[in-house]
Formats: structure tokens, sequence, C-alpha cells
């Protein structure tokens, strides 16, 4: 007998179904991730060195704001997938009753809605 | 050189694998051990057994009442002999199979659960949800990857027994997937090759129930033994066949006919009762449910559609609960195959070809007339089922025999380590050209599938549930006539690699082959038992046939039929009664 | 038994996306989108100063950026060698992914401390 | 099968993929009319194929009640059981049957699993005990409770449609793949099992690889969720990693 035949790699296996474009999305929002940090650092940079009117000012520029609500989507798409997957590792069983993930998503969620009101508080709340 | 060669991966031959493997493990000189499957173990036909497998557990049963139900239930046509070995070790098998890791349904405390079953009295039918047979073959297969040294051929179709001077030596196998055709030489050789229900056009059976082994014993001298006992299961899908499984009924399921009555009644099985009572009503044996069927079909009481004459089986009174926690399969398949939710909705059924009580002659160990050739599972017949199975007893039948027919092969070769005889390889040549020619093409002659067609009808009109003398004595004919069509078929395949028209014509021969014992026995039953049912012998005769039918292949390749006797020890032979207590 | 550092990266990654996701988005939004488009006012520089003189709210912050970062840095490993079919270079790109991290969290570290 | 008696006015258009080890270089498409029964599945269509019209195709099946594992192919792109795809969802067709993705041909629509068997008892899918067995008269005991831990991952079927969905497998066939970690997972979760599987899940191989694109989870035809599976024991591993006291 002659071989198997073995399929070449198929380079555009993302592009093939829905659910792949999408995971290749959901992962690439951790560019923005990275990207999100580096700009929090500069911001951290210009609190420290008492550079903020220049950070200001960078940070009004138009692309830097198209950057941002990019950034923004990004990292709200990877707080819902992330959340919303979260369940599948942490399987919780009470008494043999397993809590539906459902339940783990909202609570996931709700802890996500808290912590940042919490946090535009401390950062808005006049002293 | 193998010593114990298995052919066929599902229940019996995986359970008779891991026994020799044992064997070997506890001591003794090492034995080569082989299964030869001709799709892989774990997609052997066994994965869709559904409802359960029956032993013993239960506090107030025993294992007497057992034998009872199964011989009563095969109208005293089983040899009792092996009814008590069977019953008496079923119960161990399935305990074998907890500590394998099956996932047995448990009760709240921790205990296997049972349930109960057509025709049993008692509850002792264990199940994994209602998909018994899947976890079964799973965890056996799972487990016999335990045991390195069980050398596999998966995929490989074996086409011929090699017997010389009355004992076996081996087979002659094709791998499907190069078209490789080899000899492989074995001491001895167990057949496990599962059922025939593809002789009939309407059948639960997948594609690869042709009766395989069957056709090599009996081609190679063995005979075949109570062939005319065909079962049919009252509750399959009408198009696909697909089975909902007895379960459906033990769970609290009705049978109804077009009105909307619980016919059964009519037929002697009893008075109905909301929930279900053993032995009665939907919990009778399968043989006289069919055959109720067929009397409501003459009344006009059934509901005709594209796929034959209907009745209903009725769960929605279970409740959607019920239903999810202990049949969710049924839902499934309902859902998948019929568009329907049984939770709303009654399923449409009626009677489908099931289960071969038949099969190779064998005795309590599995062993055939043949030295050195046992056979085991649904292709033997060691006489437990008689003239009808009780629903639940062939998973612990496959098991009980299929280790039993392990390790009387495992004694058989360590105590004939004789080496291969002569004849071995000139048969296996002659083989390998038989079957080379078969892959040579042919643009003329007949589609194999339409002469297949041809025979499956001939099949199910004259070997039904009622047959009569004349229209068998015509199928004899017919059958004789496919078989010589047969030998001039259109071939459109001629490579090696995997070429399945090659093995669907020798299907095609070894399902000829069977189905003419089948006729050939019942044709020589002049009697009615169990799911054999003559119209024109409608009464059971104990005098003449209380027989086994032994049937050989003559030197020309008819059948020539036979009687041998029942094996009675303790329950004489008494009327059978069903929801009459 | 080959040892792996698969599970302590997964860690950082799995901690880092915890941390990312309930962190990341109102920050983003307050200092990158809102703030700079004056929907809302800067705050004080008194005030972030305070904030981030705070020792605790440094370490945090620093943790915050350490886990992010591999948070990241493994996500882009795996899916650029998915996306190019490069997993053969995975030694390489995985030195350059964590690489950039620990880079990042050390410039991290000298601008907080 | 009974003869179907209601006759089909339609027809759907089968492209049935084709190859033939020696012969061709690579696959062809070969387009077939087959009638557009209401009830068929595609698995139908293919017997139709086979029976009437061209002899020579080669595909595997058997039990027609997806539950075999045996029928799974690539489906206009998706993995399938064709046994349980009906032809009636593909509207006017043409349906294109290629083999599973991710597998060697072998031939036609037949590919090679013998990777994932090997791959499957590496995992040591039995119960594994240790010290002495009980007698066989006796049942280690479960709660129906216990029962539901695992019972979800052993309704695997082996159909490694999972498999063809798996980006990652696909690109990788060293991948040790959901089906074969479900399994391990299937006896990790068992009450009854004493074994350890973390030598050969914790690899990089295994579930390391995997990047949960869920797309095995989506296709499974048993609701396994083999993508679970994974997750689940990563997080197990990485437990057990950096606290080298806690076992499973
Ligand atoms: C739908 C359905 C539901 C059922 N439900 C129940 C139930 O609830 N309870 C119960 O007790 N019983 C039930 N049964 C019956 C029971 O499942 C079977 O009798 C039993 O599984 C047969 O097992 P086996 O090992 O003999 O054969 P199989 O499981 O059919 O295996 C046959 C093996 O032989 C191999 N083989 C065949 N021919 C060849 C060849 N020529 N070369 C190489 N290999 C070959 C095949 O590859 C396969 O591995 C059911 C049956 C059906 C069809
Ligand atoms: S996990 Fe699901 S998809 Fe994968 S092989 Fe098992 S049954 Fe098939
Ligand atoms: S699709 Fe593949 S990457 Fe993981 S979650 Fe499933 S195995
Ligand atoms: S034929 Fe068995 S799963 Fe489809």
């Amino acid at each position: 007998m002659t071989g198997a035949y073995r399929p070449p790699r198929d380079n555009l296996w993302f592009a093939r179904t829905r659910h792949c474009a999408f995971f290749v999305l959901r992962e690439l929002t951790s560019v923005f991730v990275a990207w999100t940090i580096v700009f929090l650092l500069m911001f951290v940079d210009a609190v420290r060195t008492g550079s903020l009117q220049e950070f200001g000012a960078l940070a009004g520029r138009p692309w830097m704001i198209a950057i941002n609500v990019l950034a923004l989507a990004a990292t709200v798409l990877h707080t819902i997938t992330f959340l919303n997957l979260a369940p599948k590792a942490t399987v919780v069983r009470l008494d043999g009753w397993r809590v539906p993930a459902w339940m783990i998503q909202g609570g996931n969620h709700s802890a996500w809605v808290v912590l940042s009101v919490l946090i535009a508080y401390f950062i808005l709340r006049s002293p | 050189m193998i010593d114990v060669l298995i052919v066929g991966g599902g229940g019996a031959g995986l359970r008779a694998a891991i026994a020799v493997a044992e064997a070997v493990k506890a001591g003794g000189p090492p034995l080569a051990v082989a299964v030869v499957s001709k799709v892989y173990p774990m997609r052997s036909h066994t994965v869709s057994a559904e409802g359960g497998a029956a032993g013993v557990i239960g506090i107030g049963d025993t294992l007497d009442e057992h034998c009872y139900d199964t011989i009563s239930g095969g109208d005293w046509l089983c040899d009792q002999d092996a009814v008590e070995a069977f019953v008496a070790e079923a119960p161990k098998e399935l305990i074998q199979l907890e500590h394998w890791g099956c996932p047995w349904s448990r009760e709240s405390d921790g205990r296997v659960a049972v349930r109960p079953f057509g025709g049993m009295k008692k509850m002792r039918t264990w199940y994994a949800a209602d998909k018994t047979g899947f976890h079964l073959l799973h965890t056996l297969f799972q487990t016999s990857l335990k045991y390195q040294d069980v050398i596999r051929y998966d995929e490989w179709y074996v086409t011929k027994l090699v017997v010389d001077d009355g004992r076996v030596h081996g087979v002659v196998a094709v791998e499907i997937r190069t078209g490789r055709i080899e000899t492989i030489a074995a001491r001895t050789v167990i057949l496990a090759t599962g059922g025939c229900g593809r002789v009939f056009p309407f059948t639960t059976n997948a594609a690869i129930k042709t009766g395989d082994g069957m056709a090599l014993a009996y081609r190679a001298g063995a005979p075949l033994k109570d062939m005319e006992f065909v079962q049919y299961h009252p509750t399959g899908l009408p198009f696909t066949g697909i089975l909902i499984t007895e379960a459906a009924r033990a769970e609290g399921g009705w049978l109804i006919n077009k009105d909307g009555y619980r016919y059964l009644q009519d037929y002697d099985l009893g008075k109905p009762t909301p929930t279900p009572k053993l032995r009665s009503m939907e919990l009778g044996p399968r043989d006289r449910l069919s055959q109720a069927f067929v009397h409501e079909q003459q009344l006009g009481r059934t509901v005709d559609t594209p796929y034959g004459p209907v009745v209903y089986l009725d769960l929605r009174h279970l409740g959607e609960d019920k239903i999810d926690a202990r049949i969710p399969f049924v839902r499934e398949l309902c859902r998948s195959y019929q568009n329907l939710d049984p939770a709303t909705d009654l399923i449409p059924v009626r009677p489908v070809v099931h289960y071969m009580m038949g099969g190779v002659h064998t005795d309590i160990d599995g062993a055939t007339p043949i030295a050195g050739l046992f056979a085991a599972g649904e292709t033997a017949c060691v006489s437990i089922n008689g003239a009808n199975r009780l629903g639940s007893n062939s998973l612990p039948e496959c098991l009980v025999f299929g280790r039993r027919a392990g390790i009387a092969a495992a004694e058989f070769a360590r105590s004939h380590r004789d080496g291969e005889a002569a004849a071995v390889r000139t048969q296996g040549d002659d083989e390998r050209r038989r079957l080379e020619r078969g892959r040579e093409g042919s643009s003329t002659g007949e589609r194999i599938a339409d002469l297949r067609e041809e025979m499956q009808h001939t099949l199910e009109g004259a070997a039904g549930i009622y047959r009569t003398g004349d229209v068998l004595t015509k199928a004899v004919d017919t059958l004789a006539e496919l078989r010589e069509r047969a030998e001039e078929v259109r071939i459109d395949d001629t490579s090696t690699a995997f070429n399945t028209e090659l093995i669907n014509l020798q299907e095609l021969h070894t399902m000829l082959e069977v189905a003419q014992t089948i006729v050939a026995c019942a044709l020589n039953r002049q009697e009615s038992r169990g799911a054999h049912q003559r119209t024109d012998y409608p009464a059971r005769d104990d005098d003449a046939y209380l027989a086994h039918s032994l049937v050989h292949r003559a030197p020309d390749g008819t059948p020539s039929v036979g009687l041998l006797p029942v094996t009675i020890t303790r329950w004489p032979p008494g009327e059978r009664v069903y929801g009459r207590d | 038994m080959r040892r792996t550092l698969e599970p302590y990266l997964w860690l950082l990654f799995s901690g880092g996306g915890v941390v990312a996701a309930l962190l990341l988005p109102v920050l983003v939004l307050l200092f990158g989108v809102l703030m700079p488009l004056g929907v809302v006012d800067w705050p004080t520089a008194e005030h972030l100063r305070a904030l981030a003189d705070n020792v605790l709210v440094r370490l945090a912050l620093l943790a915050v950026v350490v886990l992010c970062l591999f948070h990241a840095a493994h996500r882009i490993r795996f899916t650029s060698e998915e996306l190019l079919g490069i997993a053969r270079f995975d030694l390489v790109i995985a030195v350059i992914c964590y690489g950039g991290a620990v880079v990042g969290a050390i410039t991290a570290g000298l601008i907080l401390f | 099968m009974t003869e179907t008696k209601e006759t089909a006015t339609r027809t759907i258009r089968m492209e049935v993929a084709r190859y033939r080890p020696g012969e061709d270089d690579e696959p062809v498409f070969q387009g077939y009319d087959v009638p557009l029964m209401p009830d068929w599945a595609v698995l139908d269509g293919l017997n139709h194929i086979k029976d009437q019209l061209d002899g020579s195709l080669s595909y595997r099946w058997s039990c027609r009640m997806g539950v075999c594992g045996s029928c799974g192919m690539t489906v206009n792109g998706e993995p399938r059981l064709t046994c349980g795809t009906f032809l009636t969802e593909y509207g006017e067709g043409p349906i294109r049957i290629e083999p599973l993705k991710g597998f060697p041909v072998i031939r036609d629509l037949v590919v090679d699993i013998d990777g994932f068997l090997a791959k499957l008892s590496s995992t040591r899918p039995w119960l594994v005990r240790e010290g002495e067995e009980l007698p066989l008269t006796t049942e280690y005991a479960q709660t129906p409770e216990q029962l539901d831990a695992y019972k979800q991952y052993s309704m695997c079927i082996n159909c490694l449609l999972c498999y063809s969905a798996c980006p990652v497998y696909v690109l990788d066939p060293d991948f040790l793949g959901p089906a074969a970690i479900a399994l391990a997972q299937r006896y990790n979760l068992d009450s009854r099992d004493m074994g350890d599987r973390f030598d050969v899940l914790n690899q990089e191989d295994a579930v390391w690889g995997c990047t949960f694109v869920g797309e095995c989870t989506r296709v499974c035809p048993k609701h396994v969720d083999p993508a679970e599976a994974i997750q689940r024991y990563k997080l197990t591993a990485a437990l057990r990693s950096v606290l080298p006291w806690s076992r499973r």
C-alpha cells in the first residue's frame, strides 16, 4: 500500500469557522492587556515625576484615544470571556450538588461590577 | 504462533481475552493471545445494548428463580445445566465488571441498583442508565488495555477457519486497511462474532452483524443450533429500527394501540395496573408481545405509517424527571431520530428483529465439536436462551461464557502444544486466491445491495413472527438461487486499501449461508414454541420437538437438520404463565 | 518524570487573567477614555500622588502589572505559535514573551520604587 | 432499514472527497445526486451511493444510532456524526463530505485513528486499585453523587470529532487531545480509583498544550465537555505543583 494522505497545514484555520475566529479575537485581547499596562505605567510615572500635564496632552491626542477605546473594548471582551470560562476549571460541589455554571459566572460578574465601582470611587472622590 | 486467537472484540471476545491474560498473569507458561476484529473493539455492537444485565443480588431473590424465569421464558428449550451455571456466575461477572470500573447506576446508599425487566419475576437487572452495553464494552476495552500482551488485529476481517483433521489451526484474514491477506496460525480459536440480525431488512442490529462467525464455523464443519429462533423486540422505531429499550416499559411505559387501549390485556398477559407489575402486561416476554402486535394489526387496530404499521409506546405519564434520570438515551434517540419528545409525545414502535437465540453449537465451556474451536456470546448457542431470550440475559451471557471459553481455550492451548499442520499453508493459499479474485472487478452482474435486499425480504416473509410451511419451502428455493447469483456480482472496487466492497461481498455470502440454516430449521420444526410460531402447527409439541435443532452443512453446501435432546435437570416442561399469579 | 514549568506559568497566566478582567476595564475607561475626552475631570495631582505614595497601593500596582504582563505574555506566546505555525520555535518565543514580561516588571519596579 | 414507500421527487447533491492511495496525489471531489428523503441522515445518503451508484466508495459506519462512534466525517466543514446529521439540514445542498480533519487519510472518508488509541492507552484508562481486592461477592460502594462526579466524562464514544475540531491538535498531532484527557479524568474523578495520572497529564503535549479553544466541547455529540475536563486538570496539576503535598 502506498501511504496515507497527510493534509498540509491549513494556514487559514482561524478563518474557517466563526468560533475559531472568535477564539483568536479572544486571545488577541492579551495584546491590549499588555498595552493597558504600558499605558498605566506611563501614567504612574507621570504622577511620580510630576509630569501629569504632558501625559494629559499625550492621552488626549485623537489617535491615543482611539487606541484606548479599542483597549477598552478588548479588555471588556477579555473580562466577559474570562469570567464566563472560569467555572470550567473550578467545579464547585457542595455536598455532592454541583453549583451550576451560571451561578459562578453571576458571582464573577457581580464581583467585577462592585470592584469597578469601588476603584472609580477611590480615584474620583475628592480628597 | 498464537495460542488463543479470539475473533471478535465485543463483550464476549474482550471478556475472553482478559480471562486468558489473567490466566497468564496468574502463572504457568506464557500464552500468546490475540483479538481479531473487523471494527475497532469499542465499536462492536455490544456498545448499543441499552437496558441492562441480569444477575441475582437483591435480597429476596434466588438463583433458582432466575433459572426458572430463564427456562420458562425460553419455553423449556434451554439446557438447564447451562442455565444453572450461567445464573450462578452472572452476579460474579457483574461485580467483576464493577471492580473494573463500570459505572453501574446506584442506590442512594452506594449499592448497585437493579431494575425490573421483561419476563423476570424479581428485580435483578443491573444497569448503567440506559447505556449499559456502552459502559460495559468501554469498561472491558479500557481494562483490556492494561494487558499489553494482548495482541490486537483491529480492522481485520476473518474469512476462513483453517481446519484440518478435526482440529482448528488458525484463520485466514484480510487486513482491511491494506488489503493484505494473511493466515494467522493459532492453537485455539474462539469465535465471538456476535449475531446476524442483518439477514433481516428491519433490525436493531448494526451493519456489522452479519453472522460471520456462524458461517465460519458452519463451513468448517461445526453444527449450528436452534437457528429458527429469531427474537423480535416489540419496540423499534419505525424507519431506522433503532431500539427503544425494554427499560422504558420497566420504568412504567405502556403499549397502546390506535385507540389508546393497552391491548396486551387481551392476550393473556395480565390486567393493566398503573405501575409496572413483574412478569405481566408490558413486562411480559418479547415473543408474546411481538405476537400480540401481529394480532392487533390483523384486527386493524394499529396505525399505518410510511414505514409500516405501528402501535405506540406511552411514556408521558412518567414525567420529564424520571425519563431524564432513568432512560435519558431513549429521549435522546427519539429527539434525534424521530423528532419527538417522549415526555410529551407518543413514540411510534413496531416489532423489530433483535437477537439470535441460535448459533454455533457449544458445550458449557464454549467448546464446539471441532477440537480447539470455541464460541461465545451471541454467535454461540450454549442453550441458555432456548426458544426465546429474556432481555438482559445476553450481556451477562457474553461475560460468563466469554470467560469460560477463554479459560477453556487457554487450557487446551497449554495441553496441545503441537505445531501447525501442513494443510494450513495450502488452505491459506487457496483462500487468498479466492479473495484476490473478488478484487478483480466486474462490470456485469447484479449489485451486492440488491441481492442483499432480496435475501432480507425473503427472510422477513418466510421467517418472521409467524411462519408457515409453504412460504418456508419457497424460501428454500429462493435462497439457493440467490446463492448462485451471488457468485456473479458486479464489483466496482478493485483497490487493496480499505476495500469495503470486498468485505460486503464476503458478508453477503455469510448471511446467505446463515439465512439458509434459519429457513431449514424453521421448516423442520413442525410446532410453535417461543419465538418460532408456525400457523400450520400452532401448538407446542413436547413429544416430538422438546429438542434442539442441529444443522450441519452437507457436502453439497445445503443445510441438513437433525435434533438433539434438551438437558433437563430440575424444571420439567410446563405452561408459560404471565400476568396470572 | 520530566519536569515542566507550565503549571507555574499557567498559574501566573490565570491569576493575571482574573486581575486583568476585574481591574483593567475601569482603569482604561477612566484614564484612557473619559478623562482625556474631558467627560470627567482628571483628579488633582495631590490626590493621585497621595494614592501613589501609599506603599500598599504601589505594591498592589506592582502585583497587578506583573500578573497582567505574564498573562499577556503567555497568551501571545501560544497565539503566535498557533496563528503562524511556529510552534517548533517554542523555546525562543517563550523566552521573548516571558522575557518581555520580566523586563516590563523590572521597569515597573523602577518606576514604582 | 425498511424500504421507503414515499418516492423522493427531489434530489440533493453530495460532493464526496475521494482519495485512493497510489492513484490520487490528493483527495478529489466526486459529485453524486441522491434522493432527498425527509428521514435520511447523511449516512443514508452515503449508503445509497455505495449500494446503487458507486460500490467503490469507502467509509466507516456501524450502529447508525450515534453510539459506536465510527461514522464521524467533516460535513460542510463541521465535524459531525453522519448517522445523526440529516440531509434536510442542508436545504438545497450541495453537501460536502470530507474525512475528519487532522488525521491521515487512509482512503476516501476513512482516517487513521491508531494515534488516538496509543494516546488513550498512555493515560492508563482503567481503574487502578492498591492493596487487597474485594472478593467477587461485594461491590465497591459508590453513591449516586460520587457517580455523578465523573459520569459525564465516561460518556465518550471515541468518535474523535473533538480532535478534528481542535486547532491545537490539527496543528500538532502529538497533542494528547480532548477525549484522551477527558477519559483520564473519568478515572481520576472516580471515587473507586486510586491511580495517579499526573506524570502523563502534566506535560506540555498534554493538558498544557490546550489553549482552551473550546471547540472540542462545542462539537461533542455526547456532551462530554472535554474542555472542562482539561481545564480542571490544569488547576489540579498547577495546585499540585505549587503545593507538593496535595494529591489530586
Ligand atoms: C440495540 C440492542 C440492544 C440490546 N440491549 C441488550 C440489553 O439491554 N441487555 C442484554 O443483555 N442484551 C442486549 N442486547 C443483546 C446484546 O447486546 C448482544 O447479544 C451482545 O452484545 C453480543 O455481544 P457479542 O460479544 O457476542 O458480539 P458483538 O458485540 O456484536 O461483537 C462482535 C465482534 O465480532 C467482530 N467480528 C464479527 N465478524 C467478524 C469477522 N468476520 N472478522 C473479524 N471480526 C469479526 C466484530 O468486529 C465485533 O468486534 C441488545 C442488542 C441490541 C442490538
Ligand atoms: S469527547 Fe466527545 S467528541 Fe470527543 S471523542 Fe469523545 S464523544 Fe467524541
Ligand atoms: S478545542 Fe482544543 S485547545 Fe483545548 S479546549 Fe478543546 S482541546
Ligand atoms: S454509525 Fe455508529 S455512531 Fe454513527
